[in-house]
């Protein structure tokens, strides 16, 4: 309520660049992840190796969830089947998903991505960019 | 010709729906022989004029005949209000019934007897 | 109209009164009613009497008043000599029934009824005879039909069927006769009976004529109870017995001796006619009279006895010489006389002794001496024994036949029938007062009934006693009667005796024949017991209950339960007609084939795959997948056809409908039931098809454009300010469709409301719904925008593609969404406000220009702030309303399913 | 002689691009081995394409009108696309549709639901 | 506009998989995969139809198609799970 | 009065079940609302059917466009005379409804609203879609009606019914689109002759006869009617009874009449009317309860109709518009008549009722002999102008038939008379005996309806010459359609 307008105007600024360089980063591997799957498919020969893995998630909103699971799922080759709340998780189908800790690492640097872009910038939950195994 | 040839191809699969036992399948043959009914509408406004009537986005000479095109709207929003009504039958239907699953539509005693898989 | 005219018209309206006033004279007076009725009877015969003066005259009274134009039937009355006779007997006998009824009815009991049926069959009966207009002759016939099932039901529950059985076979003789007379109208050229009997060169001459005569002769045979179709008149014995007496000695019956008679003018002397006659009318005589005698119930007998005595009648009218004509008519008036004698008799007995069967009676003679005599009296006249008046009109009816000269021999066979009939008669006459009166006195508690009891059958039997000697009292009547039905005859007089003729050599033998037949009668009694018995009366309910099976058989495809028998019809006969239109294909106006775009090819052949997948596959959701892609590939067609608002129309209804099923298949079973008789199905489905495509191809687009899609086209923009000229027809040129295809939506939600009770825990939707978690979100996105598209659709329909369909239809997938999403409607978006404000909308608006003096729907503009609001956005804006008051029904109602519950 | 601008050009390059993609989602659902394969492929691949499509168009067909419904449908079908094969998916796990052969690891199974959707 | 005809026919054959896919199945499943399927085919078909018929108001069933496709998609596969549930 | 008022049959009911929908809760105020446009309507056909006996047809172009592109209606004494007997149907249904507490549910009043102006707009209309929308107007409140209180046996009446229904009405939305397909106009009007002068009209216009004839019940596409009707509620049956297939029969005259002007189809008519008067009898003779007999034989009555429309002369054309009048009232009161005892009874198989409910039994008989053309009722009248007419054309078959089918009608009558009115032998009765000990007897609300619907049988027998003068100009009107054509395209 007391914060200056040109400090309002710095977090703005750089929320929107967050975004921006999320958004570029997300860009890029959709269409890698188009390519991917464009190529598998024709190709002849399976290059498959399907799995369904179980992601906990660093996300506490429902919008933080609903915008991560909407990104996974828009992704060629990853989708989301269950959406899980207590403890939040989300169940993913990877087609290329032959190391499955790999894999569940690809996506967790998505969601560490995503809440930095979302949270505010002074936001604690902003601030470690890596995701800690074990903790919930 | 392919006028012809989809009012022939439609008629055809909504009849046989129509001779199908259970009402949902039924139901889906009346929507087959609407859409006949409308693609005959069409033709008989004469199919040689393929611009859509919208003044001003092209030439009048090329616009098709639009009364059957208001024809066919009318048709098909009130085939739209009978066809859900006779889906809201077979709910009922199936509600009057045994209160078991019964066929998919249950068009007769004769259906019910199909298990569910 | 003369005053005599009027009093044909006022003896018919006095006896409608009378039938009217008896069931409250009958609360007044109770069973006493009768002899009020019968005064009533003898009064309307004198108003008749100065009529009747003049008919015996040789004049004519008439009265006309016309009823129809066309077709025509005029109220025309005539009494002349015939209508006088029959008259005498309808009234007459009619008074002394009426006079009979109160003794015989139970004391107490409420018999306004049987009053009120009695009278106006007497109505009936007399507009019968003094009916002189084809038409009406023929309503009173029938008349007196359906007085007679009434009458004859008054027997209480066992009566049902005979009942039936009379009024079904004297209906069909009443349809003979309508029949007849419409064509005697025709071939006459008018139904003026007086004209058309004096027609009888044109009649005869008339292709028509040998129908007409077949026809009478089926319609008086059947009221006449000939073979075969006697076996009513018995079975109407269960009648009570005064029904009995009135119905079947005097009037009904006799209604068939009237009409051939009347239509003797005609047909007297036509061989066909003659042979039929007396073939039939001797045949029932002897069969009638042998049954007779070898009945027990007096009741049985006597009707039996009516159906012989018919029979002599039919067969003399048939002999046609006037000699026979007017012995047939004396001896309806001795018939008339002895029969309701006889009739009476038997109610007395009845009444007194409590049994009809001569078994159980025996010497009542001691004890009912009055009785005895008068049945003696009666029995006499009817074996015609001198010196009743039967035997004078039995030695006519002798002398009748023996002239017969409708072929060689002719005399001989029918006097030889008629004779054997006759000592029959003679025969059971014996036999009903032996059995009852003679032997030894078995129940000793009887006594003489009353007098006034036995008055009204004194009276006939005395009359018929008296007649006799005195038969050319009747010399007027008669000859009159025989000129009427004969005009070119030279009546005879009748003579009580005729000297040592040949029919007084008859008479013998018939007396001494019957004779022996009755000395005999135990032997003659077991040889007829051994007969078998024709019982007509089965024979008719065989008949009777094939036609109601034939019925059962005719209807069962129609008690089915599956629609496919029903909807197979309709198909069928397209099929047939096209197979009609294949063999006009030549005719005029035909031609071949719309252009087509090379695209069309592509989609037709996805149209095809589509279609045939669907039929195909037993998935259901594989089915409305497949009907979704259908809808999708047609949308296409429609929008290469240049109907892109068709297009956006059909795509949205398409998915409201696979939603719709989705939302109702969820109760169901995922596979469709095993189909049966599939090959029938599809030959048919494939004929239709293929008659749809030639249809098409030889009836569409061959024309140039019409003259009403040019005016549209150059009229739409000047006229109505719209652009998209589809839009302006919905809604400027075409409103009233739209009106009613609106309403059509109100009433398709107004029905599933009534259908689809709601769901005691509210709306749909709700916790319950299947992905709010997800979906929600997405819901609160989309929203707007779909909120703005629909607004969009709605406010530039008139110029592009949309209009308040598609807008609605648009709002309407926000609903389902919603509804997926979980998201409960507000309170405004329910069915009922939707409903009724767009219902009293598109009316309103459409009814505001009549003030103005325009006609229903005429456009008008609201200047409103900021511009003008056209009367046809209202108009759409009521489509919209109703769209959307649907598609929120639906999403209500059909939405939470049975799977919720759980 | 057919003169094509630079953006015509483009236009084409688009809708090509995209029409192959569509070609190649449905390439993919005729080769992939099940049904969450094919979800995960098929219905992404194909919102790219139809993206393409409607940019190639947007140049073939340029105006104000043209770029403000393409620029809508692309954003609608960007964030349907995935609300969709999410729905796809779920249900077809929850349906029991079988995993392929080549699936090496479901967590899934057996996973406890939760009370929340 | 022969371009456009080609890549039409091009749709056209993908439709037709579609189509075969939502027929064949095997799964219920794999016919929900097919209606999307069947939608994004026919939405860029119109946006090709709206150039080669040279009307742009025909665009407005790009939104329309997309919008109904997503919720049909949903509606099915809802059902699906009704049945499983 | 001005042609301006044609719209309001179609309007105001419309507006009065806008506004009921509105106010669902008093069903008082639903009665007075329903009862009071009814009855206004039947004010203004009488006056419309009073002005054009002199052969003067109004129109209304709507919109004020010219007609031609305007949708127009026209009344003529035809189609004033049809909408007079509707309403006057209308109002006694809603009066029976009232006393057989069909009208319960709030929906009903807006529903028969509805119906009744889909009724009124298919007589008035001249334009074949819009025919095509009318009789959908009136059909979808049908289907409602029907299912109205739900139950096993009523949703399947109502498959049956909905399904046969649609289909007759695609077919006839087909055959609109292929007359369109060759003459480029739905305009009656314009349309005058064309089946004459073209085998394609011809063929089109046999589409649209087609399915009109399966709307009106015509052997072979019959089957529905019998096997639903009788499931309805009692005042839905009566309802349906005067108005549903009478607008069918209604067209195909009107139809028959301007397009084929009489010719090319006569004997494919002619046969239709005899096997649909034959099968329609038997079938009812067949059936054993008395609502399954009474609506079997709207199937032969249908027949009866167009029998006169085959004759195509003015005699038999009068008399099948006569016929078509008196037989609507006639067989509504018998539907009251049954109804009335199932409301009271829970059954229809109960006897002695000429006993027990001597108003209920004067109706039934006067109708029931009404209807098997005893004279001197009105149903007399109409078959002896049939029988004449076809006489007249030495049309000795149908005169046959015609006669035959009136005696199989009586057959059907008397069945139900002496099973139910007389009754008491029958041991599987029991049952119904044991109902009738408790004193159930019909409520003078449900017979006085029918009582009222009896008279005209009396009256239109004895006074016919009205009703057959205005019957006469309608003929008069078929048979030379000139003046109505001016007036729908001038
Ligand atoms: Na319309
Ligand atoms: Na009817």
């Amino acid at each position: 309520m007391t914060a200056r307008p040109a400090g309002r105007l710095r977090r703005a600024a750089v929320r929107c660049a967050r975004v921006a360089a999320f958004l570029g980063h997300y860009g890029v591997q959709f269409l890698h992840a188009n390519v991917t799957v464009a190529r598998e498919i024709v190709t002849p020969g399976s290059g498959l190796a399907p799995a369904v893995v179980e992601m906990r998630l660093r996300c506490r909103t429902t919008a933080e969830t609903t915008v991560l699971a909407h990104l996974i799922t828009l992704t060629p080759g990853t989708l989301v089947l269950e959406v899980r709340t207590q403890p939040p998780t989300l169940f993913v189908h990877g087609m290329h998903a032959a190391d499955a800790d790999r894999f569940l690492g690809e996506l967790g640097d998505l969601e560490d991505r995503l809440l930095t872009a979302l949270r505010p910038p002074d936001s604690p939950a902003a601030r470690g960019t890596r995701r800690q195994e074990g903790k919930p | 010709m392919t006028a012809a040839i989809a009012v022939g191809v439609l008629t055809a699969g909504g009849f046989f729906l129509l001779l199908r036992p259970g009402l949902v399948r039924v139901t889906f043959g009346f929507v087959l022989l609407g859409h006949a009914a409308n693609v005959l509408l069409l033709a008989a406004g004469g199919l040689e004029r393929r611009e859509p009537p919208l003044i001003g986005d092209g030439d009048p000479a090329g616009m098709a005949d639009p009364l059957p095109q208001a024809f066919v709207l009318t048709a098909i929003v009130i085939t739209f209000g009978i066809t859900v009504y006779l889906l809201g039958l077979a709910r009922a239907e199936h509600l009057a019934g045994s209160g078991s699953r019964s066929g998919a539509g249950s068009g007769g005693p004769a259906e019910s007897a199909e298990p569910p898989r | 109209m003369s005053g005599e005219g009027g009093a044909l018209v006022a003896a018919l309206l006095a006896m409608g009164v009378l039938a009217l006033l008896s069931p409250a004279l009958d609360r007044r007076l109770g069973r006493d009613a009768g002899y009020v009725l019968a005064v009533g009877f003898l009064v309307v015969a004198a108003v008749l009497t100065p009529a009747a003066s003049t008919a015996l005259d040789g004049g004519a009274v008439t009265f006309s008043h016309a009823w129809t134009d066309s077709p025509e039937i005029s109220f025309t009355l005539r009494m002349d000599g015939l209508a006088t006779l029959f008259c005498l007997l309808v009234l007459g006998v009619g008074a002394l029934i009426m006079a009979y009824c109160p003794r015989y009815l139970t004391a107490g009991g409420r018999h306004g009824r049987t009053y009120l049926l009695l009278t106006l069959f007497g109505g009936a009966m007399l507009g019968l005879v003094l009916a002189g207009d084809l038409l009406l002759l023929f309503v009173f016939w029938e008349m007196t039909t359906v007085a007679s099932f009434f009458l004859i039901g008054t027997g209480g529950a066992r009566a049902a069927r005979p009942a039936v059985r009379a009024l079904l076979v004297t209906g069909m003789g009443g349809l003979a006769l309508l029949v007849a007379m419409v064509l005697l109208g025709i071939a006459a050229g008018s139904t003026d009976l007086a004209t058309v009997l004096r027609a009888r060169e044109e009649v005869l001459d008339s292709p028509l004529s040998p129908a007409i005569a077949t026809l009478l002769i089926l319609a008086a045979f059947t009221k006449s109870a000939q073979v075969p179709f006697q076996f009513w008149l018995p079975g109407a014995m269960v009648a009570i017995t005064p029904v009995s007496a009135y119905l079947h000695a005097a009037t009904m019956v006799k209604a068939g001796i009237y009409l051939l008679l009347r239509f003797s003018a005609l047909y007297s002397g036509q061989t066909g006619w003659s042979v039929c006659l007396m073939g039939v009318g001797l045949l029932t005589a002897v069969l009638g009279a042998a049954q007779a005698l070898r009945e027990h119930d007096l009741k049985a007998l006597l009707a039996h006895s009516t159906v012989s005595q018919l029979g002599l009648l039919v067969a003399a009218i048939g002999v046609g010489t006037t000699v026979a004509l007017a012995a047939a008519i004396l001896h309806t008036f001795a018939h008339a006389l002895f029969k309701a004698t006889l009739f009476m008799i038997v109610g007395v007995i009845d009444r007194q002794a409590g049994s009809r069967d001569i078994r159980e009676l025996s010497g009542l003679m001691r004890i009912m001496p009055v009785t005895a005599t008068l049945a003696g009296l009666a029995g006499l006249s009817m074996a015609g024994v001198l010196p009743m008046i039967g035997f004078v009109s039995k030695e006519s009816l002798f002398q009748g036949f023996a002239g017969a000269d409708v072929f060689p021999g002719a005399g001989v066979v029918a006097a030889a029938l008629a004779v054997t009939a006759s000592a029959l008669t003679f025969a059971y006459g014996m036999r009903i007062f032996y059995g009852a009166f003679a032997g030894p006195m078995l129940q000793r508690q009887l006594h003489e009934p009353s007098w006034a009891f036995i008055a009204p059958a004194a009276v006939a039997a005395v009359a018929g006693a008296v007649l006799g000697p005195a038969v050319s009292v009747l010399d007027p009547l008669m000859r009159q009667a025989v000129l009427n039905a004969e005009p070119w005859a030279v009546p005879p007089y009748f003579a009580f005796w005729h000297g040592l003729s040949p029919e007084l050599f008859l008479s013998a033998l018939t007396i001494a024949s019957g004779l022996v037949l009755f000395s005999e009668r135990d032997r003659v009694d077991r040889m007829l017991q051994r007969l078998p018995r024709p019982d007509g009366a089965a024979a008719f309910d065989r008949v009777h209950s094939a036609v109601l099976g034939a019925g059962a058989v005719v209807g069962r495809p129609d008690r089915s339960d599956s629609t496919a028998a029903y909807l197979a019809r309709p198909a069928a006969a397209l099929v047939v007609l096209g197979c009609v239109g294949v063999f006009a294909a030549d005719g005029p106006g035909i031609r071949a084939g719309a252009p087509s775009d090379p695209v069309d090819w592509g989609v037709l052949a996805l149209l095809a795959m589509a279609v045939a997948a669907l039929v195909r596959t037993r998935s259901a959701l594989a089915a409305v997948s497949l009907l979704g892609a259908v809808g999708l590939i047609v949308a296409l067609w429609f929008l290469l056809a240049g109907a892109p608002d068709v297009a956006l129309t059909l795509l949205l209804v398409e998915v409201l409908t696979a939603m719709t099923a989705a939302f109702v298949l969820s109760d169901l079973a995922p596979r469709f039931p095993r189909p049966r008789r599939g090959a029938a199905a599809a030959a048919l489905a494939g004929a239709a098809g293929l008659v749809a495509a030639l249809g098409t191809l030889a009836l569409t687009g061959g024309r140039e454009l019409s003259p009403a899609g040019a005016y549209f086209l150059e009229a739409a923009e000047p006229e109505t300010g719209g652009r998209n000229v589809v839009n302006t027809i919905l809604v400027d040129f075409r409103g009233l469709d739209t009106l009613g295809e609106a309403s059509v939506l109100a009433a398709a939600a107004l029905g599933l409301l009534l259908l689809l009770p709601g769901q005691p825990d509210g709306t749909a939707g709700g916790p319950r719904a299947p992905y709010g978690r997800v979906l929600g979100p997405a819901h609160r996105l989309l929203l707007p925008g779909i909120a703005g598209l629909s607004a969009y659709l709605f406010l530039r329909g008139h110029y592009e593609p949309g209009g308040g369909f598609s807008a609605a239809l648009v709002a309407g997938t926000a609903v389902a969404f919603g509804y997926l999403a979980g998201r409960t409607g507000t309170r405004w978006l329910s069915p009922r406000p939707l409903l009724a404000a767009g219902l009293v909308l598109g009316a309103a608006v459409g009814l505001a220009a009549m003030p103005l003096g325009d006609p229903f729907l005429t456009p008008f503009t609201i200047a409103v702030p900021g511009g003008g609001l056209s009367s046809p956005l209202l108009f759409d804006a009521a489509v919209y309303l109703m769209v959307l008051g649907l598609v929120v029904t639906v999403v209500d109602r059909l939405g939470a399913g049975r799977g919720e519950h759980r | 002689m057919v003169v094509v601008t630079v953006l015509e050009l483009l236009g084409h390059v688009l809708t090509t691009t995209g029409t192959a993609l569509v070609a190649i989602a449905a390439l993919g659902l005729i080769r992939l081995p099940d049904a969450y394969n094919r979800a995960n492929a098929v219905a992404k691949a194909a919102a790219l394409g139809v993206v393409c499509v409607l940019l190639g168009v947007l140049l073939l067909m340029p105006g104000v009108f043209t770029a403000v419904v393409l620029g809508l449908g692309v954003l609608l079908q960007l964030v349907t696309t995935p609300f969709a094969a999410y729905a796809v998916g779920r249900s077809a796990y929850r349906s029991g549709a079988p995993l392929a052969r080549a699936t090496h690891r479901d967590d899934l199974s057996g996973a406890p639901r939760d009370g929340g959707r | 506009m022969t371009m456009t005809a080609v890549l039409l026919g091009v749709l056209a054959v993908t439709m037709a998989v579609a189509v075969w896919r939502m027929s064949a199945g095997p799964t219920d499943a794999d016919r929900v995969v097919a209606v999307d399927l069947a939608f994004v085919v026919f939405v860029a078909a119109v946006a090709l139809l709206a150039v080669r018929l040279d009307t742009p108001a025909v665009l407005i069933l790009v939104l329309a198609a997309t919008l109904l496709g997503f919720l049909t998609t949903v509606a099915v596969a809802h059902l699906l799970e009704r049945w499983s549930s | 009065m001005s042609g301006l008022v044609l719209a309001l049959p179609v309007a105001v009911p419309l507006l009065a079940a806008g506004v009921l929908v509105a106010y669902p809760g008093d069903r008082r105020v639903h009665r007075l609302v329903t009862s009071a446009v009814s009855a206004g309507v039947l004010a203004l056909s009488a006056v419309l059917l009073a002005g054009s006996l002199d052969g003067t047809v109004r129109s209304l172009s709507m919109g004020g466009w010219p007609p031609g592109f305007a949708i127009v209606f026209a009344a003529d004494v035809l189609s004033t005379l049809m909408l007079c007997v509707s309403a006057a149907l209308v109002l006694a249904s809603l009066a029976y409804a009232a006393g057989t507490g069909d009208d319960a549910s709030p929906r009903f009043a807006p529903l028969a609203m509805i119906l009744s102006a889909g009724v009124y707009g298919a007589f008035l209309t001249a334009d074949l879609f819009n025919l095509f929308v009318f009789v959908e107007v009136m059909l979808v409140p049908s289907y409602a009606l029907l299912t109205m209180s739900g139950g096993r046996a009523r949703t399947a009446a109502g498959r049956i019914y909905l399904t046969f229904s649609l289909l007759a009405s695609t077919l006839l939305l087909a055959g609109v689109g292929l007359v369109y397909g060759v003459t480029g106009t739905v305009n009656l009007g314009e349309l005058a002759g064309a089946a004459r002068q073209s085998t394609a009209v011809a063929l089109a216009g046999g589409v649209v006869l087609v399915a009109l004839a399966a709307k009106a019940a015509v052997v072979p596409l019959h089957g529905w009617l019998p096997r639903t009707y009788p499931e309805a509620p009692p005042a839905v049956t009566v309802l349906f009874s005067g108005l549903l297939t009478k607008v069918g029969v209604y067209a195909i005259i009107r139809f028959y009449a301007v397009v084929h002007e009489g010719t090319g189809l006569r004997w494919t008519v002619m046969a239709a009317a005899l096997l649909t008067m034959v099968v329609g009898v038997l079938g009812a003779v067949g059936e054993r309860e008395m609502r399954s007999i009474l609506t079997f034989h709207m199937v032969s009555q249908i027949g009866y109709i167009l029998l006169g429309l085959a004759l195509f002369t003015l005699a038999g054309l009068a008399a099948a518009v006569f016929f078509l009048v008196q037989y609507v009232l006639v067989k509504a009161a018998l539907l009251m008549c049954a109804g009335a005892v199932e409301t009271a009874y829970g059954t229809d198989r109960v006897d002695s009722l000429a006993r027990r409910e001597p108003l209920i039994a004067s109706a039934f008989l006067v109708s029931a002999l009404s209807l098997a053309g005893l004279p001197p009722l009105s149903g007399f009248v109409a078959k002896l102008g049939l029988v004449g007419a076809a006489a007249t054309e030495a049309d000795h078959l149908a005169v046959g038939v015609a006669v035959g089918v009136s005696f199989l009608t009586l057959v059907s009558m008397v069945k139900i008379w002496a099973g139910s009115f007389w009754g008491g032998e029958d041991p599987s009765r029991e049952e119904s005996l044991l109902r009738l000990m408790a004193r159930a007897t019909v409520r003078p609300a449900l017979a006085v309806p029918a009582l009222v619907l009896a008279v005209p049988s009396v009256v239109l027998g004895i006074a016919a010459q009205p009703l057959l003068t205005a019957a006469t100009e309608a003929a008069a009107g078929l048979l030379d359609a000139s003046a109505y054509v001016r007036a729908v395209t001038r």
